[in-house]
């Protein structure tokens, strides 16, 4: 398991969630859904590090997606290992790519977003407006941002669904028949070291540990 | 012939912590002087439907429900591996009565580079079947027996007659409130600390050799645990930090710790003489 | 005639947290439901040598020696402003053995508002010697036993028929490096919370009236206490902060809690019954 | 037991200490040798409130003595109980006054500066030069400053003595003939609510408490 260090260059707040922007060399950044766990280097070490997930690409380096402890600063050189998982998948020949995050910060699907783009898929993005004012850099123009609400029909439009529900997925999402993933919150302790079970997540293969098989599923796997 | 309970180093990992064999990679490996495997039940355990995870102020609370797929299966998975380990392995284990742990250590006796069983006692066991569950887990390895933390003090003593080589700590159980219930589950962290020590200390003086564990995180923790008379010590989240054990390895005294330790030290192991 | 334990709050101050009887000018004393003195011995005793306050991870380990005047020199200077208190006062006791204890327990019969006896066990106590101990403290004042923190789970059942009115539970013990030397103490502090919550429903599940008290900071906490079955809580180190109770008073639960009880409630007080 | 708020205004380090200036009315400020305690505002609060006692007198507010948490931020509002205990009792007829801090920083013994300077007393301060050269101020031109090597003169030339030892008074002190008093550290976790008898100290007429007694003692009551 490697460990590197990197400089945490920023720190701001989108809607009361605090939001990150590391120096990360290139071939450490996680892809979408896939998670880092980090502590600071200097003071007393926390009891067990912080999980973090990429929330977007800037110049200056990696956003992390809401979540920092509110001991970090910026400035502060954080202790990494990471990244492990397996994250979220856009289909090459997506071409109606919807993302999902009805309850919270939209921030860890964004990073798809470049991505759907690149490979000419349209994109939708469901969040709740006051999220989606709070973000630091305004969406790419090609993006349609929609509330909530708009998610039955936005389902019907998507060929595509990555969906980011921290409390619980909403039956509308696991009962879709279309070709889709969601990234599933659950605690990390031992982030892939011991198999200790606490991320295990019930899927119609059997258990599976999100530190390892996940914390991105796919839909149709999910019991 | 059994074999000792001989260690190269008084830093141990507790079981749990780092899987069922370590993952590649882990450079600090060697630095331990021998590797627990995670708890292993005769039969496969899935995660318990109400596993969680919750902090308090020094510490976590992990409930997760001993999930393995029983021991056949890690045998066929990770026996191999455990061979070419660079440092011994004591395999844990969980056992629903005497005639399971008989089953069970059985099929590790003769084991490439397994030295030692350590083996689990469910919480709230009486003496007397933490007595037959020891006696049926007896073989040709070394045995330690991990009590509960909340009856450590009195089983220790209550088992010193038994085939126990050694004893350690489970860690103690608490409750928390989490998602509008009390849960329960196994304490860790830092806060444990003061409580470990003096579980250490009063199993010592009872001339019980005890392995510490319970918050251990830095080389004075480490060198309280040796004073307060633990032959060797147990790591446990620490591990799951980013450091590892850290330089951990630089605090261990010069003049050496418990072990060895053979059977016939029981009562009065070297290290425990002195105190 | 004995009095019920009547509460008007289920909140209560742990002993040693708020001296003989309380400062003036505390505003927030009205909203215990009574004031629980420092232990008081029948002889004073002097402030251990070896005293001690080291800080740990969500916690501090304290000992002090148990200092106080002795009982007469207690009587003499406090139990007129006791008799003022806008609260019932209990007066907590610690006695050498059970003569001891009924020499100070008569006393205390008839002064005014003074509601209850508090009697704490020295830990490691037997129970047949806390048995005799809480005999010995019987007298027409209803009994509140304090059980050390390691061994409540085992005392309190073993001491349902005896005189006790209901149980609360003292600091666990800790051991840290302090001073070069291993140095013990009682633990205080919120990382206490889950093992104390662990405790309170082990005692409310096995039928008796249990006080909670451990680790409690805010409401959370205290609706926690009062979930895992304890009729009514204890506060420590949050007393010693600078927000005194500070509106937990706001989180006790409209339905109400264990409490009054009466001695024949003893095996099963209505708030336990519905468990 | 009187509980008050402040802001903390400023933070700096001297030689490694942590030094605080509060903004605090006049009829809150500890004389020398007093307590407070204080504890963050916001937050988690600590397990206990931390001990703090003067250091100097600005324009602009209190100087909190070494030893402010790592947690504290400049701009943050404290709560605070105190003042409580008994200081330095300065002697009107002192003329020769020694403060001592031959271990550690001399802040706790600057605040009788002025009043010994005010009753025209002759001043001398024995500290350890790194501390000395820390100070944020310079001490008034009036007041020499002489190494710990020095003390023993400096002792035989004195009619008063304050000293502040924490890591316990060296021989030369508690032999000392002269009248004197000493700040003796000891825990105070409960800052006299409660009698708990962790600041108990050992003295000629018996045992004291240090919150509600000291922790400032005369020399020649000290055990
Ligand atoms: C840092 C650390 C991490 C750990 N991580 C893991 C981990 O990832 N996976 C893991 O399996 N263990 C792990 N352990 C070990 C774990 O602490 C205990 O072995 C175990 O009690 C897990 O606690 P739990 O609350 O999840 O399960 P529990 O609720 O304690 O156990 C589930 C049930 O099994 C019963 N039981 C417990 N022990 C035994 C026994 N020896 N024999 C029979 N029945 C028993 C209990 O009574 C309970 O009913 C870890 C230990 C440490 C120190
Ligand atoms: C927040 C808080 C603050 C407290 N502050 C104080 C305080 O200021 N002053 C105070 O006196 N108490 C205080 N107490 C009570 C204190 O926790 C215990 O009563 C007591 O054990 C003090 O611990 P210690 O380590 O100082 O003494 P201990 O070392 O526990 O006690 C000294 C000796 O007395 C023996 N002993 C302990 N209890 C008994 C008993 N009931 N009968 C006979 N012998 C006994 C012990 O075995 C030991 O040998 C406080 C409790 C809390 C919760
Ligand atoms: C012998 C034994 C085997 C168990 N096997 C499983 C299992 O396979 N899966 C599971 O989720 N829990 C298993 N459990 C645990 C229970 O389902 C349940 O989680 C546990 O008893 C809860 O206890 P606790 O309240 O002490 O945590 C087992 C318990 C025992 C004693
Ligand atoms: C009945 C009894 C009375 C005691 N009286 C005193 C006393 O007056 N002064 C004192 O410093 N310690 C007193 N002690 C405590 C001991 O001196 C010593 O501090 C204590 O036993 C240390 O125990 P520990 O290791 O459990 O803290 C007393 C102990 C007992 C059991
Ligand atoms: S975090 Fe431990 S197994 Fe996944
Ligand atoms: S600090 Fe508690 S009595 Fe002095």
């Amino acid at each position: 398991m490697h460990t590197w260090t990197a400089r945490l260059i920023e720190i701001w707040e989108e809607n009361g969630a605090r939001v990150g922007l590391l120096e990360c060399p290139a071939d450490h950044r996680p892809s979408a859904g896939r998670c880092l766990l980090g502590a600071a280097r200097e003071g007393p070490p926390p009891v067990l590090p912080h999980l973090l997930f990429p929330g977007g690409l800037l110049p200056e380096g990696l956003v992390l997606a809401p979540g920092l402890p509110l001991s970090w600063q910026p400035g502060i050189e954080l202790a990494l290992r990471g990244p492990f998982g397996s994250g979220f998948h856009l289909p090459p020949k997506a071409r109606h790519v919807l993302l999902a995050a009805p309850q919270h910060s939209p921030r860890r699907l964004l990073p798809l977003i470049p991505l759907a783009l690149a490979q000419r898929s349209e994109v939708t993005l469901v969040c709740h407006p006051d999220f989606l004012a709070a973000l630091s850099h305004p969406l790419p123009p090609l993006v349609e941002a929609i509330p909530p609400e708009a998610l039955p029909e936005a389902l019907d439009w998507a060929d595509y669904l990555a969906a980011d529900c921290p409390a619980g997925l909403p039956h509308l999402l696991t009962e879709w028949r279309g070709s889709g993933q969601a990234l599933i919150s659950v605690p990390m302790p031992c982030g892939n070291l011991a198999d200790c079970g606490a991320c295990a997540v019930n899927t119609r293969g059997g258990w599976k540990l999100a530190c390892k098989d996940g914390p991105v599923f796919d839909l149709r796997d999910l019991a | 012939m059994k074999h000792d309970l001989y260690l190269a180093s008084p830093l141990l990992n507790a079981a749990g912590t780092l899987g069922f064999s370590p993952r590649a990679g882990l450079d600090w490996l060697g630095q331990l002087g021998a590797f627990i495997t995670n708890p292993i039940s005769l039969h496969h355990r899935s995660p318990a439907h109400d596993r969680t995870l919750i902090p308090f102020e020094g510490g976590i609370l992990l409930h997760t429900g001993l999930i393995n797929p029983g021991l056949r299966y890690v045998l066929n998975q990770h026996a191999a591996r455990w061979a070419g380990l660079p440092v011994p392995v004591w395999v844990h284990l969980i056992a629903s009565g005497p005639e399971e742990a008989a089953a069970m250590t059985r099929q590790l006796e003769g084991l490439e580079n397994v030295h030692a069983v350590e083996l689990g006692l469910p919480p709230e066991i009486s003496p007397a079947a933490a007595l037959s569950l020891v006696k049926g887990a007896h073989c040709e390895l070394p045995l330690v027996v991990q009590l509960p933390f909340e009856q450590a003090a009195q089983l220790g003593p209550a088992l010193k007659g038994s085939p126990a080589a050694a004893f350690s700590l489970a860690p103690p159980r608490g409750l928390l409130p989490g998602q509008g219930r009390l849960a329960s589950g196994r304490l860790l962290g830092p806060a444990l600390l003061p409580q470990a020590l003096n579980v250490v200390q009063s199993l010592a003086k009872a001339g019980c050799p005890v392995i510490g564990s319970g918050g251990v995180t830095c080389g004075d923790d480490l060198r309280a645990m040796l004073e307060a008379g633990a032959a060797a010590v147990q790591l446990d989240t620490l591990l799951w930090g980013l450091k590892g054990p850290g330089n951990l390895a630089a605090s261990i005294p010069a003049e050496g710790w418990g072990f060895p330790l053979q059977d016939e030290d029981l009562d009065f192991p070297p290290a425990l003489e002195n105190q």
